[in-house]
């Protein structure tokens, strides 16, 4: 068992945290998260399969992650401006369908 | 030598995951951003050693770049969470 | 997360079960594939043989700005396009005067001058080891975010169009450069030989100038005004 | 067993545990500080596996920027009670003044 796979491993075990979080919680900041956190999954699976065959770490998959990263940043400050328009038109950071679930959630207990 | 680092490095993880208890834990937000704030100097402590055991001297530039962007963090956490009480701001 | 304390909203048995199924099945594909799959040989080769003539020595750099430059090229753009939805929505929120304390006007003192420095430093690193735009932009726009939060008057509102100028350089730099090079038979970003290090360096310039104001413009969460 | 293995093993570790813990933790502040600490923590794990440039991003935005994104973000939230954020049911220690 090599480094790399580990990394992949982690890298799956994340996006699966992530998609769990992603439709179970209801407050949308933590669904930002999840997303964030399914993205760095993403990465480290795709960086850690091309380490797998040893050497030298590929390149390319370290750029594409390099730029996904930056993309992932950019998408996260949109997605926290949405979730603060739709909190003050609505008073609750969540989507409609998910408003009772909320009440926990945003007052952080 | 090399196993030596290693293994300061991993009892430096272990305590970052002792920290992670102070911030489970709280109480008030300050003790958890604090504890945050711990972490980022032990990675700051474990890529410098890092880059002594795996002989890549340019982890000192990614220990460097943590050692500044650790600040804003704690910065944004004073000036918007706790010097406002987590109020809102004009709107 | 007891089951007792679960208010009546929370999501049921069946979602959960299902969602746990499907994840597990996807899990078991793709550790099938990573356990069992050939390796292939990947870039490691190719890029290594072609890093003579992109103009930089970092392999990851020379990826980034030459052999998929596209990539950078529309990320630059993916930026630009988030920066311009977030201020769509309307003005940045108004801070609250708060007197910064002189701990965070002494901290900021010492810290905001390093950041262009290490962001040029970062820069110039680029080229030939670990660093680059990106990472030099985040450092930049680490000073910016520094200089909103601390929340002085000045600060808090940046003049809008200086920044929307510097927000759109990065992306009409790449694409000048990339236009550019194309008279001569050259296809989109293939830069000509010789000439790559100097137009991968100016590329680079502007993204990490561009990409600090576009972090910092997403920062303040919303179209900058000017003083009223 | 090798020593770098190991080190990797307590990372990923350490990594999934931080992911989860903010992602299923009941206050959402406390989701946040932790996912601040969840990009440091994978800043290490990019260092591993060879690939310093991504860490160096990683560093940059993940530790700093997104962490600041999101506290400020938090910060405005409205509906949130008088109370002082974070403060956990059980421990109620205030050592500031009530507002």
């Amino acid at each position: 068992m090599s480094s790399a796979l580990l990394y992949a491993g982690a890298g799956m075990g994340l996006l699966l945290v992530g998609v769990w979080a992603l439709v179970l919680r209801a407050h949308l900041l933590r669904k930002v998260l999840a997303i964030n956190v399914m993205g760095s999954g993403a990465f480290l699976l795709l960086v850690g399969a091309g380490a797998m065959g040893g050497g030298p770490v590929d390149p390319v998959p370290q750029a594409m992650v390099i730029t996904g990263i930056v993309v992932s940043i950019s998408a996260t400050a949109l997605a926290l401006a949405l979730v603060l328009r739709i909190a003050y038109a609505t008073g609750k950071a969540a989507l409609p369908e998910d408003r009772e679930r909320d009440l926990m959630d945003r007052e952080g207990r | 030598m090399n196993l030596l680092l290693l293994g300061i490095a991993a009892f430096l993880l272990l305590n970052l995951a002792a920290g992670l208890w102070r911030v489970m834990r709280g109480p008030t937000a300050a003790d958890r951003m604090l504890a945050a704030q711990l972490f980022g100097t032990t990675a700051v402590a474990v890529l410098l050693l890092l880059a002594e055991g795996m002989a890549q001297p340019a982890l000192r530039d990614v220990a460097l770049v943590f050692g500044l962007l650790a600040a804003v963090a704690a910065v944004a956490f004073v000036q918007r969470v706790w010097s406002r009480g987590g109020g809102h701001d004009g709107h | 997360m007891s089951s007792a304390s679960r208010p009546p909203g929370e999501p049921g048995l069946l979602l959960r079960a299902v969602l746990a199924l499907l994840l597990l099945a996807a899990a078991a594909g793709v550790a099938l594939a990573l356990v069992a799959g050939q390796v292939a040989p990947g870039l490691s080769g190719a890029v290594a043989a072609a890093l003579p003539d992109s103009g930089a020595s970092n392999p990851v750099t020379a990826v980034l700005l030459n052999f998929r430059g596209y990539d950078t090229l529309l990320e630059m753009a993916v930026l630009t396009a988030a920066v311009v939805g977030v201020w769509s929505l309307g003005p940045a929120p108004r801070i609250r005067e708060t007197e910064p304390s002189p701990v965070l006007l002494g901290m900021n003192s010492v810290l905001i001058p390093l950041a262009p420095l290490i962001c040029a430093y970062l820069l110039w690193a680029g080229s030939s080891r670990p660093g680059g735009a990106f990472q030099a932009g985040a450092v930049l726009a680490a000073a910016g975010v520094l200089f909103i939060i601390s929340g002085r008057r000045p600060a808090v509102h940046l003049p809008a169009a200086p920044m929307s100028w510097g927000i759109v350089a990065g992306l009409g730099v790449f694409l000048a450069v990339a236009l550019a090079v194309m008279p001569g038979g050259r296809e989109l970003l293939e830069y000509p030989r010789g000439l790559a290090g100097a137009l991968i360096l100016l590329v680079e310039t502007a993204a990490t100038v561009s990409i600090a104001l576009i972090l910092a413009g997403l920062f303040i969460g919303g179209r900058p005004e000017d003083e009223p | 067993m090798n020593p770098g293995l190991l080190f990797d093993a307590v990372l990923v570790t350490v990594l999934l545990w931080v992911a989860w813990a903010a992602l299923a933790s009941r206050d959402l502040f406390r989701g946040i500080v932790l996912f601040i600490a969840f990009g440091l923590v994978l800043s290490m794990g990019w260092v591993r596996l060879g690939a310093p440039d991504v860490a160096l991003a990683e560093a940059a935005i993940g530790a700093g920027i997104a962490g600041a994104l999101l506290l400020a973000t938090w910060a405005r939230l409205p509906g949130k009670t008088e109370e002082r954020p974070g403060d956990d049911l059980e421990g109620q220690e205030r050592d500031h003044e009530q507002r």
